[in-house]
């Protein structure tokens, strides 16, 4: 049988691949909490958590191109929002994630609003100001956040069923609460893409000036990307508090921010499965490196990696996979019956004339 | 009184510095459009270089010329690897590999040298009793030496702009890239050319405050945000601007961290970011850069 | 939603309650101990019920066992901190090879980034893993702080961890065992000392860093001036952010112009040198005592002529200083890092205290396999809070001594000197005594 | 040989190509026309020969290939390119655009020529101090072409100069472009819409349609045309 195979979509075999793939990862999750010791799973907890906040900023700074230098502070306002309230004010985490997420937004939308007027490196520089600034503000109210030493003591109780019992019981909770909250952050950013808003937010991406000219509202579509992209990081900041149990200044600073950006360039830019991907890579980098070296020359190798990246997978790892698999199973297009396509994910960078604004007869002619 | 002429002076004394290093990143800048989120780190491991230079036996003089000579060239060597050949429009992808440049600068200092912080010696007496009496403040040699290096710096580069052949090209490329091509001006040679210039301004004033801050892995980031927020408030475009917003940025940041009960000197940089971001909604361009927002 | 996601989430959902009825994977407790009424009294006295331990507590700790230490290994502090793990590595490999301890201890190195939540991931897995007996050497504060609820649940015991903030020394944690310099015996030499120097009170500046150890110092400067009954006032309080690398000239000119005789300074890192260097050359000279953090020959020989008569505690023998070049102690841990630590620099002191802290953890192993508890968890954990002996680097008439709950601080003493430029090092001040008062009540 | 001659040349912008094989040349001395309708790829052709976008096929300057040269070693072998939209260098002033021109000169005869194009431009004279920013439609023109003739090039190229300009202007201006060939005995390519004025200067003239070029033909004819005339002069 010559590969690729090749299967019309929307075919009966198309729908199969589709629903197999579901279920695939469906038993993967469910089968994880007995394969893998206790610690193990509070680490690919860890690394779920990660992923959610880089799904939250591939909408920003994948999917719409517009660079953010400081999600850890979205991050960092979810995470000590929980923190603060389960702690000194003793709520619920599910209405302190909620209350996080609200306030992730807001501040987007205001971190936002520059970005109106603002191109690229303008409005990295206003991100990296929000970013730096958080952790001095947490410093400095540490009657609060409890400052540099830290802010301890966050948990979520598991519900009573037996299925969470023993001393693992949280651990296993925790991890299903990120899976749930990762499934949603997906869904949320898929259907973002493939709704009116995510069209017009590729068009603003691949040519600003002609997608204004047809009349999509720029400041509502970057405002509303903004702040989903930062309330999907506070979600993650929030459960980040519960899961680590310990938040400190140093955890959200700039660091986070690029371990943030280097997991979605990994992963690959402007594609669903790849935070997923980087996320995990960035989460067990420190983990495999003490094995690897001993001594701070990983952080040169680190260094050395976010730029082989840049050159060598511009793509990242999904873009990889994506090739991979078109080896072996393509599905074919069919003439769309009212169906319309989701925008292709090939990342372009935001006015780059060889891929973006031909002058006026290349267009015309072909 | 005393007082307030004693912050008036710290204040410029640090606005120095920020400015210093704005002019770094907008020569940078004004060719490219780039930001350079390595320019720091770069500028610090010149200073090391410079420290290593001393050890090995020079003068510090020449330990500071020959680090500045370093930087210069590896300014183009940095240039011509990693960020032409990514293409003049890739702005992701060019900030990105500058974070990279960041990280791998920062953790092989790290290696380098160790983690403990190194003394550099000063070009200018530096000891505690050498200093002019200005209205009962001390005026110490070494912020007037950074003063006075920044001017000639900036006097350098006004010369060069306004009086050579040379300049022209990098203000044509600046303005328009596309027609000094068409003039047969070899533009990625000028864009090299400005990071060069850069690396060079870094690892001078690196050089120059290392006496002060002493040699450190982390001696530059929070100047390097200091520096972004400086040439940001004067227009990224223009040298000038850039070194008198971070002078005026120093002096009205000093101040308030003195004057304003709540905010200690923890809160010092809280306060130029505040600026930063306030500025920006206002005027994206800064107070003296040129009016040309990309906007539609 | 479209009409085939929503079909499939409720296929996932079906699926998750079938899969809620199986065993919970979770579970896997099951303790109770067969200890003798000795062990149970023992643990008792400690606080420990051995009941909520697992059940190997008592029992001897076998040929070999591994003990834990996360430190960091990339990022920033990695610079500073790595060395840590040759330090307290040597002291391990010297034990195995001349003591002959019935255990043979495998020291487990991994990296946390400096970051006490990646601390407490790093030390999961280290005890579930590599099933470590005990933990030494883990740095700071707030990276002790994480550890020791893990360490309270799985009663493992953490013998030599230097946080020098005052919850550290919480008796309601038996298993932890301090190996820093409290800042509570830094604060209070300091204002004993100007009690002493300034009979009718003095102004007091304090210059201290937005860290975890600058806010322990705010509260215990704040402690000692108020239980001595000090006549001295606080006129101005400066702080700095960790990260500032600038000369801090704003807050000198400020502290300067307060008329402060006296400066208490507590910053981190490069600032230890730049605070000295800016009040020298404002030409401002109070009674300056410096943060134990950065008492050593590398911070004050860069300071220059500006650190010439600033006073330090000092528990650790300074190994940059001539006073103790052919110290027999020094000379002796020297040999030891030479042999055992793998080609560390012989002149970086965190080395040398990374080998005290090891050192500790030897040394209750020592006491444990003598008592009748022998060298099991438990022995290891009785016999650290029972500990009194007098490690090389630790300056003579200073001794590690700990009994029970009532003193769990290790070390409560120190030498305050100065720096005399003309010596090149340290000069021998007062020894203040505190033992056996700092617990935290 | 010819001065400028290019011979089956592909040119686009990534995605397809806009010239199919396209051919034609340019003698010393003489005025040629490029006629072709919006989107033919007049621009496309323009910024191909310098070197500004992806082309395949033959470019000779005087017998030399510059096929695979960067735009700046175009224009140093003597290729000067006036381009759609003037390419004004806008912060600038006249006469450092006019001096900025002349930068693959080095500096020499840079007097003389300042002299020379104040007197064939005045207006550009008046306004020497002036940010050219701040210069009309038909002045940037006019410097355009100053600026471009500052290199000395031995072929100039000029991308639809009447756009956006008046008639008289345009007028103005192609009589100048005349006074620089005859003067100079400079080659000259230009491509317009407006065949009407741009065959008066011509010697010959090629049609560009939709990526394909047409015979090379004398001007004459093409102006007495029916067809050109209904195509491009909107009779």
């Amino acid at each position: 049988m010559a590969l690729p195979v090749h299967i019309p979509a929307g075919s009966r075999a198309d729908i199969g691949w589709r629903v197999g793939r579901v279920v695939l990862i469906a038993l993967l999750v469910f089968a994880t909490p007995y394969l893998v010791p206790s610690f193990r799973l509070s680490q690919i907890t860890g690394a779920l958590v990660l992923a959610i906040a880089v799904v939250g900023l591939n909408l920003l700074s994948g999917f719409a191109g517009q660079i953010s230098l400081g999600h850890a502070a979205f991050f960092g306002i979810g995470a000590y929002t929980t923190g603060v309230m389960t702690v000194k004010w003793e709520t619920a985490v599910p209405i302190t994630l909620v209350v996080g997420m609200v306030l992730c937004f807001v501040v987007g939308v205001l971190v936002g609003l520059p970005a109106l007027r603002l191109q690229g490196m303008y409005l990295a520089l206003v991100t990296l100001a929000v970013g730096v600034l958080l952790p001095s503000l947490i410093r400095r109210f540490d009657g609060l956040t409890g400052g540099s030493s830290g802010l301890f003591g966050m948990e979520w109780e598991p519900p009573g069923i037996a299925y969470f019992a023993g001393r693992g019981g949280e651990t296993v909770w925790l991890y299903y609460v990120t899976v749930v909250a990762l499934v949603l952050a997906c869904v949320v950013v898929w259907n973002v893409m493939h709704s009116r808003i995510g069209r017009a937010v590729v068009a603003l991406r691949d040519n600003e000036a002609p997608a204004i000219m047809t009349g999509i509202n720029r400041a509502f579509v970057r405002t509303v990307v903004f702040g989903l992209s930062a309330s999907i990081a506070g979600l993650a900041g929030g459960i980040f508090a519960v899961q680590a149990g310990i938040l400190t200044p140093e955890a959200v600073s700039l660091l986070l921010t690029i371990n943030l950006l280097v997991a979605m360039i990994i992963g690959g830019r402007a594609s669903y499965w790849g935070p997923v991907f980087g996320a995990f890579v960035i989460y067990f980098v420190p983990v495999w490196t003490s094995d690897l070296s001993q001594g701070p020359i990983s952080g040169v190798l680190f260094g050395a990696l976010v730029i082989l990246l840049v050159f060598v997978m511009p793509n990242g790892l999904a873009g990889g996979l994506t090739s991979l698999v078109r080896r072996v199973v393509v599905v074919v297009p069919q003439p769309p019956r009212g169906a319309t396509e989701g925008p292709s994910p090939v990342p372009v960078e935001p006015g780059d004339p060889a891929a973006g604004n031909p002058p006026l007869e290349a267009r015309l002619v072909r | 009184m005393e007082l307030l002429i004693a912050r008036l002076i710290d204040g410029v004394n640090y606005g120095v510095i920020y400015g210093f290093l704005a002019l770094a990143l907008v020569c940078v800048y004004r060719g490219t459009h780039h930001l350079n989120l390595a320019q720091g780190e770069m500028a610090m491991f010149s200073g090391f270089i410079a420290y290593a230079l001393h050890a090995a036996g020079l003068p510090v003089i020449l330990a500071i010329l020959g680090a500045v000579a370093v930087s210069f060239v590896a300014g183009g060597v940095v240039e011509r690897v990693l960020i032409r050949p990514l293409g003049a429009h890739a702005d992701y992808s060019i900030l990105l590999v500058t974070i990279g440049l960041f990280l791998m600068l920062n953790a092989a200092a790290g290696v380098i040298w160790g983690g403990d912080p190194l003394a550099f010696p000063s070009l200018v007496p530096d000891r505690p009793d050498d200093y002019i009496g200005f209205f009962g403040t001390r005026l110490r040699y070494l912020p007037l030496l950074i003063l006075g290096v920044l001017l000639a710096v900036m006097g350098g580069l006004f010369a060069l702009f306004r009086y050579t052949r040379l300049g022209l090209a990098m203000r044509a490329t600046a303005s328009n890239p596309e027609s000094a091509r068409l003039l047969g001006i070899r533009v990625s040679g000028i864009n090299a050319l400005g990071w060069m210039l850069a690396a060079a301004v870094g690892a001078l004033i690196a050089t120059l405050i290392a006496p002060t801050t002493t040699l450190t892995t982390t001696m530059m980031f929070n100047f390097l945000i200091y520096a972004a927020a400086a040439a940001t408030l004067g227009g990224f475009d223009s040298p000038l601007g850039a070194v008198l917003a971070g002078i005026v940025l120093g002096v009205v940041e000093n101040l308030v961290a003195s004057y304003v009960g709540f905010v200690g000197s923890d809160l010092k940089q809280a306060v130029a970011l505040v600026i930063l971001l306030v500025v920006l909604m206002v005027r994206p361009t800064g107070f003296f850069g040129s009016k040309r927002v990309e906007r539609v | 939603m479209t009409k085939r996601s929503s079909k499939l989430t409720l296929a996932v959902a079906v699926a998750a309650l079938t899969f809620a009825s199986c065993g919970a994977p979770g579970d896997d407790s099951g303790s109770g101990s067969s200890a003798s009424d000795a062990a149970v009294e023992a643990a008792e006295a400690l606080g420990i019920d051995l009941d909520d331990c697992p059940a190997d507590m008592t029992d001897p700790l076998g040929d070999t066992a591994k003990v834990g230490l996360t430190l960091p290994l990339t990022g920033g502090p990695a610079a500073a901190f790595a060395v840590l793990g040759p330090g307290v590595k040597s002291a391990f490999e010297e034990a195995n090879a001349e003591a002959d301890l019935p255990t043979k201890f495998e020291l487990i190195l991994k990296d946390d980034q400096f970051q006490p939540d990646k601390t407490l991931v790093a030390a999961r897995e280290l005890v579930q893993k590599d099933g470590v007996v005990g933990f030494s050497g883990v740095t700071g504060t707030a990276g002790v702080l994480a550890i020791r609820d893990l360490l309270r649940e799985e009663c493992l015991p953490g013998i030599g961890l230097p946080g020098g903030g005052g919850t550290v020394l919480d008796p309601a944690y038996p298993e932890v065992v301090s190996g820093a310099v409290p800042f509570s015996l830094d604060a209070r030499v300091w204002v004993e000392d100007v009690n002493e120097r300034f009979p009718e009170g003095a102004k007091i500046a304090t210059f201290i860093g937005n860290t975890e150890s600058g806010k322990d110092y705010a509260e215990q400067i704040d402690h000692w001036l108020e239980e001595t009954g000090s006549k001295s006032t606080i006129v101005d309080k400066e702080t700095i952010d960790a990260a500032d690398a600038a000369a801090p000239s704003s807050a000198v000119t400020t502290m300067r112009n307060s008329g402060a005789e006296v400066l208490f300074a507590a910053p981190t890192g490069a600032q230890c040198i730049s605070i000295m260097t800016e009040a020298a050359n404002q030409g401002w000279e109070p009674v300056i005592y410096m943060t134990t953090n950065c008492s050593s020959s590398t911070y004050f020989g860069a300071a220059g002529g500006a650190a010439d008569g600033v006073l330090t505690l000092q528990t650790y023998k300074d190994v940059g200083s001539p006073r103790f070049a052919d110290d027999a102690g020094v000379q002796r841990v020297r040999d030891v890092l030479k042999e055992y630590g793998g080609g560390v620099d012989l002149t970086n002191t965190t080395a040398y205290s990374g080998y005290v802290y090891g050192q500790m953890f030897v040394e209750a192993a020592k006491q444990a396999a003598a008592s009748d508890l022998g060298l099991s968890k438990l022995g290891l954990i009785v016999a650290a809070r029972n500990l009194d002996f007098h490690p090389d680097m630790v300056a003579d008439g200073i001794d590690f001594t700990t009994s029970g709950l009532s003193d769990v601080a290790p070390i409560e003493a120190g030498e305050l000197n100065s720096w005399s430029v003309a010596e090149g090092g340290f000069q021998q001040g007062k020894l203040y005594d505190f033992e056996g008062e700092l617990t935290q009540k | 040989m010819s001065m400028l001659s290019i011979t089956d040349m592909y040119a686009g912008y990534g995605a397809g190509d806009v010239l199919d094989g396209v051919s034609l040349h340019v003698d010393a001395g003489e005025v040629v026309v490029v006629l072709g309708a919006n989107g033919a790829g007049k621009t496309t052709l323009m910024r191909a020969v310098a070197g500004l976008i992806s082309r395949r096929g033959g470019i000779e300057l005087d017998g030399e290939s510059i096929a695979r040269a960067a735009t700046d070693a175009i224009v140093r072998r003597g290729l000067a390119l006036v381009p759609q939209g003037r390419g004004t260098i806008v912060d600038l002033t006249v006469e450092e655009n006019l001096r900025a021109g002349a930068h693959v000169r080095r500096g020499r005869g840079l007097a003389e020529d300042l002299d020379r194009w104040y007197t064939q431009y005045p207006r550009l004279a008046d306004r020497r101090k002036q940010k050219a920013g701040l210069l009309s439609g038909g002045e940037q023109q006019m410097l355009a072409i100053a600026r471009a003739m500052m290199s000395r090039p031995r072929v100039l190229l000029c991308d639809e100069p009447s756009l956006g300009l008046s008639p008289l202007l345009t007028e103005e201006l192609f009589e100048s472009l005349r006074q620089i060939n005859t003067d100079l005995g400079m080659a000259i390519l230009v491509v317009e819409q407006n065949a009407m004025i741009a065959l008066e200067i011509a010697d010959r003239g090629y049609l560009l349609e939709i990526g394909e070029i047409s015979e090379s033909r004398p001007a004459a004819e093409l102006a007495a045309d029916d067809a050109v005339r209904a195509a491009y002069l909107g009779a």
